[in-house]
């Protein structure tokens, strides 16, 4: 540090991007390659910096002091009897901070060389009012036969009015169901399950239906008092009686 | 100072390209030089250019370069895309053929549904329908019926070759099965264009 | 149909003249014929303008007309530079060029300090930079790259135009640290034996 600039270099806190921006700035200052820098002269300046900043009490971001630290060490180290069990060495240690230099200025003289380039806008143009390139868009439509119908059939079925036709199935009807199970029930003196009203060999859909209309028979009965119904839990056996 | 003939014609050259609207020769003067000869540049470049993809060109007492005019053609280019007609539109053509002639208020009377203003027009665009003259009722709406066009597309001799409500039944394709989707989904989904 | 030479190098004189943006040769096909030698025309076309105040450039896929770099002077005129990057703006982005696709942890280990949130947007706004996918380490962190804005904004034909990228290279230079220690280290061991 003994240049004229050395001031601005020492106050300007905010001109420095991060610690090891400052190293770069002053590794540069060392005016050699960066490959042949002393790194103990440079840690000794950094700390310097660092030590003038406080004296002025300037406030330095927290990550200038873990670097001010780290060097501390490290300089320590290289100037201090070896430990050949301490790994890494601090030559290493050196030489991996002496590489992160090299990279960052290696890239900071890219970065200037990039916009010293003829920049599009500023040193070349492009023309300025161009007529412009059009493309014409012209569809095609596209539709089959199958589509149309289709579509008619679809708001044909959805507007007209629609007339729903049960099929004619075979079922017991529920005054059929009440006429057969009153009856029956005239004939039997002990508790009867359900199905035991069921016409014989019904089967099939014809079974099912007469089934519900029995039962549900059996319940209008119950409500008349003409029926006593037994069960014991759900799903068991459903058990008639006539009412005495 | 003077440039030399041909620096100049360059330095013209550039600050017409780059200018955004035709620059006069006073203009041109600005940039290159007040004592330049920018006429003479001017018609060394007419001569250059002469012939190529781009021209010199003067309007008036301005001078700009632009595209020769005999190659205008290229700028523009036709694209053709096949598109397929929206649900909103195949629907409404298919009224419009099955009732034809018919307005606008009538077709969404059968669709039940409101049709957008593109609708149609996309329609008369792939022209398959067209205009068929006013109702004479209050508000003489326009009705719409199909053209040739409509039928050679659909390969159809006549619209009597459409096939009636029986024919649709007995294709399944009055299945009420799926009316309940239909319903929810025509009013779920908004009018396409 | 192809057009004969002088007519196809006029053609695509003309459709570049007219653009409004750099053009591949797939898009100047387009307007001047799919079976053209669009790449022959070009070829013709920069011979044709070299060292005049116009010439033919090339950025990545793309080309276009520009004015002549060394007439800078004549156009500079009062446009101020509209972008004025910082130092932090102009590092990051070239640390973006020369190592893409690289991670914001990757940058900010080069620059030794964090990158403030608005640095890489700064440079996307430009549209010099793009996210460039994810990389397939733990955290999945986003990478970024360079962009055909960021070649054509700064007069690079492609990224090997950039400049001492090879020097850089051949030093080691775009190497991480661990990676150039390593190397070092099993030179050193090598020449020790």
């Amino acid at each position: 540090m003994n240049e004229a600039g050395d001031d601005t270099l020492k106050i300007d806190i905010d001109g420095w991007e991060g610690p090891l921006d400052l190293l770069l700035a002053l590794a540069r200052n060392q005016k050699v390659d960066l490959r042949a820098i002393s790194i103990l002269d440079l840690v000794e300046q950094y700390l310097a910096f660092v030590n003038q900043a406080r004296e002025l009490r300037l406030e330095l971001a927290a990550d200038y002091l873990v670097m001010a630290a780290w060097l501390a060490y490290l300089k320590s180290a290289l100037l201090l009897p070896r430990n050949p069990e301490e790994t890494p060495s601090p030559e290493e240690l050196a030489l991996r901070l002496q590489l992160r230099l090299e990279r960052l200025n290696a890239m900071r003289e890219a970065g200037a060389r990039l916009v010293a380039r003829d920049r599009l806008g500023r040193d070349v143009f492009l023309r300025a009012a161009p007529e412009g390139l059009r493309v014409v868009r012209q569809a095609r439509w596209e539709a089959e036969i199958y589509d149309l119908i289709a579509a008619y059939g679809r708001i044909s079925a959805r507007t007209r009015p629609v007339m729903h036709v049960v099929a004619m199935r075979d079922v017991m009807t529920l005054e059929e169901a009440i006429e057969r199970v009153s009856t029956l029930l005239g004939t039997r003196i002990e508790w009867s399950t359900i199905e035991t009203f069921l016409p014989e060999g019904a089967s099939g859909p014809y079974r099912k239906s007469a089934l519900a209309s029995s039962f549900v028979a059996a319940l209008e009965l119950a409500k008349q008092g003409r029926v006593e119904l037994r069960q014991k839990s759900a799903f068991a056996p459903l058990y008639l009686k006539a009412s005495t | 100072m003077i440039p030399a003939p041909d620096d100049l014609s360059r330095a013209v050259e550039a600050v017409l390209f780059a200018a955004e609207h035709p620059l006069s020769i006073e203009e041109l003067r600005a940039h290159v030089g007040q004592d330049a000869d920018v006429r003479g540049a001017l018609t060394a470049l007419e001569a250059l250019y002469a012939g190529r993809g781009i021209e010199l060109a003067r309007r008036g007492d301005r001078w700009h370069f632009q595209t020769a005019a005999d190659l205008a053609h290229l700028l523009r280019r036709d694209r053709e895309e096949s598109r397929k007609l929206s649900r909103a539109g195949i629907e409404t053509l298919a009224i419009i053929a099955y009732h034809e002639p018919v307005t606008r208020a009538e077709i969404e009377a059968i669709r039940g549904v409101q049709i957008s203003k593109g609708t149609i027009d996309v329609l008369m665009e792939a022209g398959w329908v067209r205009p068929a003259g006013r109702r004479e009722v209050p508000g003489r709406p326009l009705t719409y019926a199909t053209t040739a066009g409509f039928l050679s597309h659909f390969g159809l001799a006549s619209r009597r070759d459409l096939p009636g409500i029986d024919d649709l039944k007995a294709a399944g394709l009055l299945d009420p099965v799926d009316l309940a989707f239909e319903t929810m989904e025509s009013e779920t989904v908004t009018e396409d264009e």
